[in-house]
């Protein structure tokens, strides 16, 4: 029993505090704010509480496994949830069904830290359901918006599209194979077309998650639909566990598989880096921009998992922890300056320096961080990608992919330009900043600022495998 | 040798295929409906006839019972029953055909060109081991998936909720 | 006539999945987009039950997976169907192509 | 020494200007740090001289290595040789220069932007960039250093420029990137090639294989090449300068044009000697072109900023053509261009600001007879238009005849031919430094107004003076500066020579 | 010994004046500027003279030949091993005239600029520029080094520049100082490419080694020099031909001459010392400091610098008779003389008897010096009281300017040939030079000698007589105020009439020539008797034309019809220059390098940002809103991705 809880700590954890959320719901209810607080103080508890009383080991016979550099991620994870809670205060606050919200937010955390701990396709299916799901319910929590329901049903039948996808995969590998575990499948799988097949099947549900371009369609509709907190909970929180687990499974179980994984790894990072920055270049809004730069980012995660390396592991991690920082960095201006004046366009974003320099210089940082300028983390982190790439030779592969950072740095220079350099008659008025967003803004930019200089955070994710 | 029980099977994977493709291709909703229902209902007899009965009851259950329900009760919310589908593009038809096709027929010839594993034997599980190895904790359990799924179903049943009960509908 | 075996019902549920895709593609009702889903996700259940049955009749994963999918199905589809209700609600319509604001 | 006070001096001063709370306190914290970064720039040329005389003959001084990203091989690997040395020289006087001709920049065009605290911040950013760039050994953070210095290029022409300024920092801003990109697959290359080490001194020891060698050298020259405006990929070149305001034209040709050209030689050339020898044509071809094509470019244009952006594609092609003859003297001419160029185009640049800021114009042909308002700034004007036509006693004429001389030590026709050619455009040059001279600072008075004009203020007139008194330390007694040099050259070519 | 410091300071103290005046003129020594230069340049002039009367009288002269000394020998950049710049003091005979020659002439410019320029605005200026240039000519001078030369080659161009320049708000002034500085660079790109190519052949560039290395036959150097060629000339000669270019830039040989004329937009003093006596001859000092490779190894070269030197001559003579601006008479006739000496060095051997060209081009230039030097300070004299550099606005001034009057007649009788004045024995051996070795190049020579009488007398007539001056007399009032411009300005004037009457008697030979040996130069009067005729022929033709105000000039320049209209436009030789420059290079190569640069290069630049944007909105249709859209594209990738693992990359 004493295994089950410190191995199980995180999933159990998050279970309590969903249990206490239902309670709290069912009984007399709290007001917004004093339930916002506590359900805030909860998360760092939370956050804190997952770098302690770690251990390694499987339960439930293989199903479920944990390793320190699993609760790392499942830490960072926190991390973003928690950042998440702090900026999106403003629209929390507003929101009726806030109880029932961070209810839905930390099921769908629930099932990302079962996914990333999964020792099997049947549990993992399961929690990505579970991460997915709540996640379409949240994006329909701005419940009177016709695009909020609209990037709902987008998000929710196209999800059950790929499950199905999914599924007909999984369902092929288990005929072939006769199991569904992951430590026996790598001994299992001989390559022939109809495990090609599965695989390929199997591989796209998590393109779509990761929003792998030609499986990417629906993530800048749902995000540009949702409200910002469900945009910047899928593009950070679900793409890193995504991402985590993704790159799990291609190394450990799908290692037979490598040569056909490679290079379609490459082909689709390729693919997605040009999709993404291609649709990005020409965005007005905030919100969809920046699911297109999420969408290049991708390209650059798939570039580092291609090394099938521990350098590779080692520099997604890093590169999710970063993309965490910077990307709610940008999510949360976005949602201060959407919440206090309703706008989400970049156009309105114009002299924006003049009246508000702390968003300003948080969302540059940001946004140069994303562009991977240095000194930001970003730079650290998107060249230590590149590296990994590069571990396999692949010279005109990573040409691509740094000809693309030229890219994207014309749009994220677009922004700058507009915040910094253009001048408007009626710029976004001063905002004052409720003192958890600044915090959290604060955090998000000592983040990027620091994380590429300290270099020990590498090493220790670096350390844990 | 044609036995009942090949003839059965033929006329379970008919009414499987048929009622789907009704399912997909009618213009009535509600005849589109009931062809869905009568399709799992074949698939149910498929289940029977590979002698996974309590797969089968389940399937009947869940999907006659649950789900077809839902959806007929939903199409009775939306007002829908009477009308007429409205017609998809011609051009977006024949894509989908192409690539259904396409896909259908890359499987099947993975399919068909793979040696399955055939087991000689043929044990149909009994209800008392699914329900054992369900609440089994230890190597072959299932319990983990059994709590999974128990939180996405309140997790979903919150959503929902939520959703659906929308307190104050707003025309815009 | 051949003797019905896995290759029959394999048949059967891709056709079934594939019948099931198409229909998700062309039609423009969302409910009846949700049908074809439920097309899809049963045609991996007679995928699994097959498998389980031919080929590795002493495990149980099949079995169990058709479990848990039937009740994601209805998990999901809940879920679908309320977030639907909330469209028409808001789009007077549960017709997809009415509902692309978001685009581009 | 300690190299890092090079690093922290602009930090501090940066971090210092952020908090200060007035614009007096911004100007005079920016001039103290970068006096500060001078001596110590100073300090450090003697401190330099005085381990040479002393017989050190290691390769780098002052070397200082601490772990940053050891399991990547990535450190924090500083040192310094005589060519950086130079460099951190220039960058000093060009970063004290730049501060105090900004002295004023609320009142000035440029100044209507405001943000006069981030104005400073940004220079002292990029200074910083540079120090940073000029002292690594470690390619990793010698890159992390490069790109430092890309974003405060961008916004300094952003926000505080003039005309087309947006367009002007975003091709800037793309193209210096589209450079780093070529450099950071070339860096990669060479990472995994030599066994895992971004480390300079490392990799200067180990063999790589030839054909690796031709195929990374284009990705590394030309990612510098961008950087130092190698043609055809310097048409950021003249759009930035003209739309940068004074400090950041001065700053950017002074120093980040430098950046490219020390890693063209420092990085390129000197890690891949192959890959240098087998391209060798190639680059003198192209930097013969930029020298000439530049130079009768410059003879058309009518906006005194464009007149000194041209002549830097024209100018800094001699670096490259140094480089790309690959001879001792010539690569020792090469790194003096750098330092000469970099004065003295600071200091164009400075004095077309004044009079920029004073006439509110840069149309050469709008001015005229300036000499009678503007003796001073008119005399600096001649000084540096007779440095840039390549007057003995003056920087440039130190350069070019070196890499000249260099040049002429390949006895083919080949590389005759290119000098000779090079050679030429010290007649264009001519044509084009005294057309611009004659028709503003010579000539009737065309604008009554402009006989209104106050001549140089102190700050301008202390900035002038100090980036005249680099030229003319270089063009007088050019020894010290070849002595600084030379070994380092040497050391490249015997690398080069495969000694 | 040479005293290094003493000779070292010959150039310094000018140079001390520069930066002195330069930098604090302005503010402090406004009016007093004029005293210090000219005192430091006295100083200058004085050491000048020692150091002359100590090598030639005390140690110059060791057995029998005058020695090169090289006192002073620092190295400023070194290029290579035993390549390197050095700044140095070379002392030989032709070295120490040429000192005596500028501090002497460049003192009388100072002094006389003194009451030219005095009230001017910037006078301080022009005293810094003047300490310049003196200091550049005389370390172009007492070069060690041929880089050495070359760095005060373009120091004493750019002194020239910023001279000519002087009256900077003159468009004329600034076109031609802009001219002179652009033909003068140009000819000097001749002059680095050949430094270049000599220091390739003989591996130094210290004039010492240099000519050792580079005069003996069998010297490695020489052997392998001569291997290189290139159009089927050797690379030394080639190297001697392109420093012979940057010697005819600066000397204004044709046709690189266009910038001299215009160059007398600078104040009249400037041209007396810069474009007349020192800066002009500096091209003939440098094939006279490489002389013996000129003759030893590469004599063909320096039969091309005797015909350029020729057609010099006489192209500027005859231009010379047509010219109506009195400066710009002298500037041709400066041209001229320079071709004398020119070819005078062309038509000279290396050692003994064959080598008077050399000792009479030297000599030439020493006279010349003087006596032009001397022409110019007087025409300065002549502007500076009629305001005009216009010979129709003069005449008759005889009466006004008599001391000017009396200086420019011996001026002119000296460059006319007559004896006993200095020019007579100068020219007399460059013609026995001539005669001796190339005849065609005599009787060109001999022409020129009786244009020169001609246009030098005709300029002193359309002066001093002619027409009677009236200017002044209509205003009483201000004749009586000019005057000749007082103590200042004659006194140079009489000092350097003094050297053009009596120079000629100097035993030159004796002490300059081109091996150091002393050379015995003998005087034939039979020889004598046909270039003084002709030169006394000159002079009485002008005595006709112009002595009285008559209408034979035009007629003259009817019957000449195209000839006179085509040397009074200088043969249209400025207009093809004009068109070159214009038409070719900023029309056809500027123009088009400039829209070459903003249009293609540029354009590649922005095709690509524009293509980019192009292309991502010609993909917008992918996102089309349609959640089925996105689900073909899905379906479509899985499948084509299958097909692709499963067919292609097995």
């Amino acid at each position: 029993m004493n295994e089950l809880l410190t191995l199980m700590k995180s999933e159990l954890l998050v279970t309590a505090i969903i249990f206490l959320l239902l309670f709290i719901k069912i009984g007399k209810g709290l007001k917004n704010e004093s339930l916002l607080s506590l359900v805030q103080v909860l998360l760092l508890v939370n956050f804190v509480l997952g770098f302690f009383f770690n251990g390694e080991g499987n339960l439930f016979g293989d199903m479920f496994t944990t390793t320190p550099l699993i609760a790392f991620q499942k830490s960072i994870l926190n991390l973003a949830v928690y950042l998440i809670s702090l900026l999106c205060a403003d629209w929390l606050k507003k929101t009726q069904h806030l109880a029932e919200f961070f209810l839905l937010m930390l099921s769908a955390l629930l099932g990302m830290f079962l996914m990333i701990s999964s020792g099997n396709l049947l549990i993992f299916y399961l929690s990505l359901e579970l991460a997915t799901i709540p996640v379409a319910a949240m994006a329909n929590f701005d419940l009177d918006k016709k695009r909020s329901s609209e990037g709902a049903m987008k998000m929710i039948l196209s999800s059950a599209f790929s499950s199905g996808i999914l599924l007909f995969g999984i369902s092929l590998l288990y005929g072939t194979t006769g199991t569904v575990s992951f430590s026996e499948l790598p001994g299992l799988l001989d390559g022939s077309p109809l495990q090609v097949l599965a695989f390929v099947f199997l591989f796209t549900a998590f393109a779509f998650k990761l929003s792998i371009v030609p499986f990417h369609l629906w993530t800048a509709d749902v995000y540009e639909g949702s409200p910002i907190a469900v945009t910047a909970f899928l593009s950070v929180v679900s793409k890193g566990a995504v991402a985590f687990i993704f790159m799990a499974t291609l190394f450990k179980v799908f290692q037979p598989m490598l040569a056909t994984w490679y290079i379609m790894l490459v082909i689709l990072a390729v693919a997605t880096m040009l999709i993404g920055n291609l649709f990005a270049l020409r965005q007005q809004n905030i919100k969809r921009f920046l699911a297109f730069s999420s969408i290049a980012q991708v390209g650059f995660i798939l570039a580092g998992i291609s090394s099938n390396a521990v350098i590779g592991t080692t520099s997604v991690v890093y590169f999710v922890l970063i993309y965490v920082f910077s990307n709610l960095a940008s999510f949360g201006v976005a949602a201060v300056i959407s919440e206090n004046t309703g706008k989400e366009n970049i156009d309105d974003y114009k002299g924006l320096y003049k009246t508000n320099p702390f968003l300003s210089w948080i969302l540059a940082l940001a946004l140069f961080s994303l562009a991977g300028i240095p000194p930001t983390a970003g730079f650290f982190g998107k060249l230590f990608l590149l590296t990994a790439a590069g571990s396999t030779a692949a010279y005109w592969f990573i040409t691509v992919a740094a000809l693309n950072m030229i890219i994207s740095l014309f749009y994220y220079l677009r922004v700058v330009r507009a915040v910094f350099m253009d001048k408007n008659e009626q710029p976004i008025e001063k905002i004052k900043i409720s003192a958890s967003v600044k915090m959290a803004l604060l955090i998000c930019g000592a983040g990027i600022v620091l994380l590429g200089l300290l270099s020990w955070v590498f090493e220790h994710i670096e350390s844990l495998q | 040798m044609i036995t009942g029980s090949t003839i059965l099977f033929y006329i379970l994977a008919a009414l499987t295929l048929g009622c789907g493709i009704i399912a997909v291709s009618t213009r009535q909703i509600f005849r589109a409906a009931i062809s869905l229902l009568f399709s799992l209902i074949g698939i149910a007899g498929l289940y029977f006839w590979l002698e996974y009965q309590f797969i089968a009851a389940v399937q009947i259950v869940v999907y006659v019972g649950g789900i077809v329900v839902l959806i007929i009760f939903s199409i009775f919310l939306t007002q829908q029953a009477g009308e007429k589908l409205p017609k998809q593009q011609t051009d977006r038809k024949i894509f989908a055909a192409l690539a259904v096709f396409c896909g259908f027929a890359l499987s099947m010839l993975q399919v068909y060109q793979h040696q399955f594993n055939i087991a000689e034997t043929t044990v149909a599980p009994t209800v008392a081991d699914i329900g054992k190895k369900m609440l089994t904790v230890d190597d072959g359990g299932y319990a983990l998936p059994f709590e999974v799924i128990s939180m996405l179903l309140l997790a979903a049943m919150v959503g929902c909720i939520v959703i659906a009960l929308r307190s104050k509908p707003e025309t815009k | 006539m051949m003797e019905p075996g896995l290759y029959h019902i394999l048949f059967i549920s891709a056709a079934l999945f594939f019948i099931g895709v198409y229909g998700f593609l062309t039609r423009r009702n969302l409910i009846t987009m949700l049908m074809s889903i439920e097309l899809i996700l049963n045609s991996v259940n007679l995928n699994f039950i097959a498998f389980n049955k031919y080929c590795w009749p002493g495990k149980l994963d099949g079995l169990f997976f058709t479990v848990f999918i039937i009740a994601i199905a209805a998990a999901e589809a809940a879920v679908a169907i309320a977030i639907i209700i909330n469209l028409y609600r808001s789009h007077q319509s549960i017709d997809v192509e009415n509902a692309e604001d978001l685009k581009y | 020494m300690n190299l890092l006070l090079l690093i922290g001096a602009p930090l501090l001063t940066a971090v210092a200007v952020l908090l200060s709370r007035n614009q007096q306190q911004v100007r005079w914290i920016s001039l103290a740090g970068s006096v500060v970064q001078l001596g110590l720039a100073v300090a450090l040329l003697l401190a330099f001289r005085q381990e040479t005389a002393a017989g050190n003959t290691e390769q780098v001084f002052f070397e200082m290595n601490y772990p940053l990203f050891s399991s990547l091989g990535i450190n924090f690997h500083f040192g310094v040789d005589g060519i950086s040395v130079a460099m951190i020289l220039l960058t000093s006087f060009v970063v004290i220069a730049g501060v105090l001709v900004s002295w004023n920049i609320e009142n000035l065009p440029a100044g209507k932007a405001g943000m006069t605290k981030e104005f400073y911040f940004l220079l002292l950013l990029l200074a910083l960039g540079a120090y940073g760039f000029f002292i690594s050994l470690d390619l990793f953070i010698l890159f992390f250093f490069l790109e430092i210095s890309v974003i405060p290029k961008y916004l300094l022409i952003g926000i505080w420029g003039s005309g087309k300024k947006e367009y002007s920092a975003n091709k800037l801003a793309l193209m210096l990137m589209g450079g780093s990109a070529l450099i950071l697959v070339g860096m990669l290359g060479l990472y995994f090639t030599a066994g895992h080490s971004f480390d300079i001194l490392t990799l200067s020891q180990t063999a790589i294989p030839a054909e690796t060698q031709h195929l990374l050298f284009p990705f590394l020259f030309l990612g510098f090449g961008v950087f130092t405006a190698l043609f055809p990929l310097h048409t950021w070149v003249p759009d930035g300068h003209s739309s940068a305001p004074t400090a950041g034209s001065m700053f950017l040709a002074g120093i980040s044009m430098k950046l490219g050209g020390y890693g063209c030689l420092r990085v390129a050339t000197y890690l891949l000697p192959e890959g240098a020898k087998q391209y060798a044509d190639i680059i003198i071809i192209l930097s013969a072109i930029a020298i000439l094509y530049g130079a009768f470019a410059t003879m058309m244009q009518k906006d005194l900023k464009y007149i000194n952006a041209y002549s830097s594609v024209s100018h800094v092609g001699f670096s490259l053509l140094g480089i790309g003859m690959l001879t001792q003297t010539a690569i020792t001419g090469a790194l003096m261009q750098m330092v000469s160029h970099g004065l003295m185009t600071a200091l164009f640049f400075a004095v077309i600001g004044m009079i920029y800021d004073r006439t509110h114009t840069r149309m050469v042909n709008e001015m005229g007879g300036l000499m009678k308002p503007l003796p001073f700034i008119s005399t600096i004007f001649f000084i540096v238009g007779l440095c840039s036509l390549g007057l003995p006693g003056l920087s440039g004429f130190v350069a070019e005849m070196t890499v000249f001389m260099g040049s002429w030590q390949n006895d083919d026709a080949f590389h005759r031919i290119a000098t000779i050619a090079a050679a030429m455009s010290i007649v264009v040059t001519a044509v084009y430094i005294l057309r611009a001279i004659g028709q503003t600072a010579m000539g009737p008075v065309k604008n009554e107004s402009f006989l209104q004009l106050k001549d140089a203020g102190w700050n301008e007139k202390l900035a002038a003076i100090i980036l005249v008194a680099g030229i003319l330390a270089i063009g007088i007694a050019p020894g010290w500066l070849n002595d600084l040099l030379r070994p380092a050259a040497e050391e490249i070519m015997n690398r080069i020579a495969g000694k | 010994m040479p005293n290094a410091t003493t000779i070292a300071l010959i150039p310094l103290l000018p140079l001390a004046g520069f930066i002195l005046l330069g930098l604090f003129g302005r503010k402090y020594f406004k009016a007093s500027s004029g005293i210090i230069g000219t005192a430091l340049l006295l100083i200058s002039t004085i050491l000048a003279l020692y150091t002359a009367y100590d090598y030639f009288f005390v140690y110059g002269n060791v057995n029998g030949v005058y020695q090169k000394f090289v006192p002073l020998q620092l190295t400023w950049l070194e290029f290579s091993e035993g390549v390197s710049i050095d700044m140095g003091l070379l002392i030989d005979p032709i070295s120490v005239m040429m000192l005596v020659v500028v501090t002497f002439v460049s003192l009388m410019v100072h002094i006389y600029s003194l009451g030219y320029l005095k009230g001017e605005e910037r006078f301080p200026t022009y005293y810094a520029f003047l300490g310049l240039f003196t200091f550049s000519m005389l370390g172009l001078v007492v070069a060690s080094n041929i880089f050495q030369i070359y760095i005060f080659w373009e120091l004493v161009g750019v002194s020239s520049f910023l001279l000519i320049g002087y009256y900077y708000d003159r468009p004329s002034a600034v076109a031609a100082c802009k001219k002179a500085f652009i033909v003068t660079r140009f000819a000097d790109l001749g002059f680095l490419i050949g430094i270049l190519i000599l220091a390739f052949c003989s591996g130094t560039l210290d004039f010492a080694t240099l000519i050792e290395r580079l005069t003996s036959p069998e010297s490695n150097e020489v052997k392998t020099s001569v291997t290189y060629s290139f159009l089927g000339v050797s690379a030394l000669s080639w190297g001697a031909m392109l420093v012979f270019i940057g010697g005819a830039g600066k000397s204004a040989m044709f046709p690189l001459h266009i910038w001299l004329p215009d160059a007398m937009e600078g104040p009249t003093p400037v041209s007396a010392l810069i474009h007349a006596a020192t800066m002009v001859v500096a091209g003939v000092y440098l094939v006279a400091r490489l002389f013996p490779i000129f003759s030893i190894t590469t004599p063909a070269v320096l039969e091309l610098v005797g015909w350029v030197g020729a057609v010099s001559a006489i192209i500027a003579a005859i231009i010379a008779c047509t010219q109506t601006d009195i400066k710009r008479v002298l500037a041709y006739s400066t041209m001229s003389q320079i071709g004398y000496m020119m070819f005078s060095l062309g038509v000279s051997g290396y050692g003994g008897e064959a080598a008077l060209g050399y000792t009479a081009s030297m000599f030439h230039l020493f006279t010349h010096a003087m006596f032009k030097a001397l022409l110019f300070l007087g025409a300065g004299a002549v502007i500076h009281y009629v305001h005009s550099n216009d010979m129709k606005d003069m005449g008759g001034l005889r009466k006004y300017l008599p001391i000017t009057h009396i200086t420019f007649l011996i001026a002119c009788l000296a460059i006319a040939g007559v004896p006993p004045f200095a020019g007579f024995f100068s020219k007399e051996e460059i013609l026995l030079a001539a005669y001796q070795n190339n005849r065609t190049i005599y009787w060109i020579a001999l022409i020129t000698s009786g244009l020169t009488a001609f246009y030098m007398f005709r300029l002193y007539f359309n002066i001093f007589w002619n027409k009677p001056h009236h200017a002044h007399g209509e205003n009483p009032a201000t004749a009586g105020r000019h005057g000749e411009g007082g103590f200042v300005m004659m006194m140079p004037l009489v000092l350097l009439a003094v050297g053009a009457a009596a120079a000629g008697f100097i035993p030159f030979g004796e002490f300059v020539s081109a091996d150091g040996k002393p050379l015995v130069s003998h005087f034939h009067l039979n020889f004598s008797i046909a270039p003084v005729a002709i030169g006394l022929a000159g002079i009485l033709i002008a005595l006709w034309f112009y002595k009285k105000q008559n209408d034979r000039p035009a007629k003259l320049a009817a019957s000449l019809g195209g000839l006179y209209k085509a040397a009074y436009h200088k043969f249209y030789i400025d207009e093809v220059y004009l068109f070159i420059t214009k038409k070719i290079l900023f029309n056809l190569v500027g123009r088009p390098a400039a829209w070459f640069d903003r249009n293609v290069v540029d354009g590649m630049v922005n095709l690509t940002g524009k293509a980019t944007q192009e292309v991502s909105e010609g993909i917008k249709k992918m996102q089309s809103g349609k959640v089925q859209q996105y689900a073909i594209y899905f379906l479509a990738g899985v499948i084509v991705l299958a097909a692709l693992f499963i067919y292609v990359w097995r």
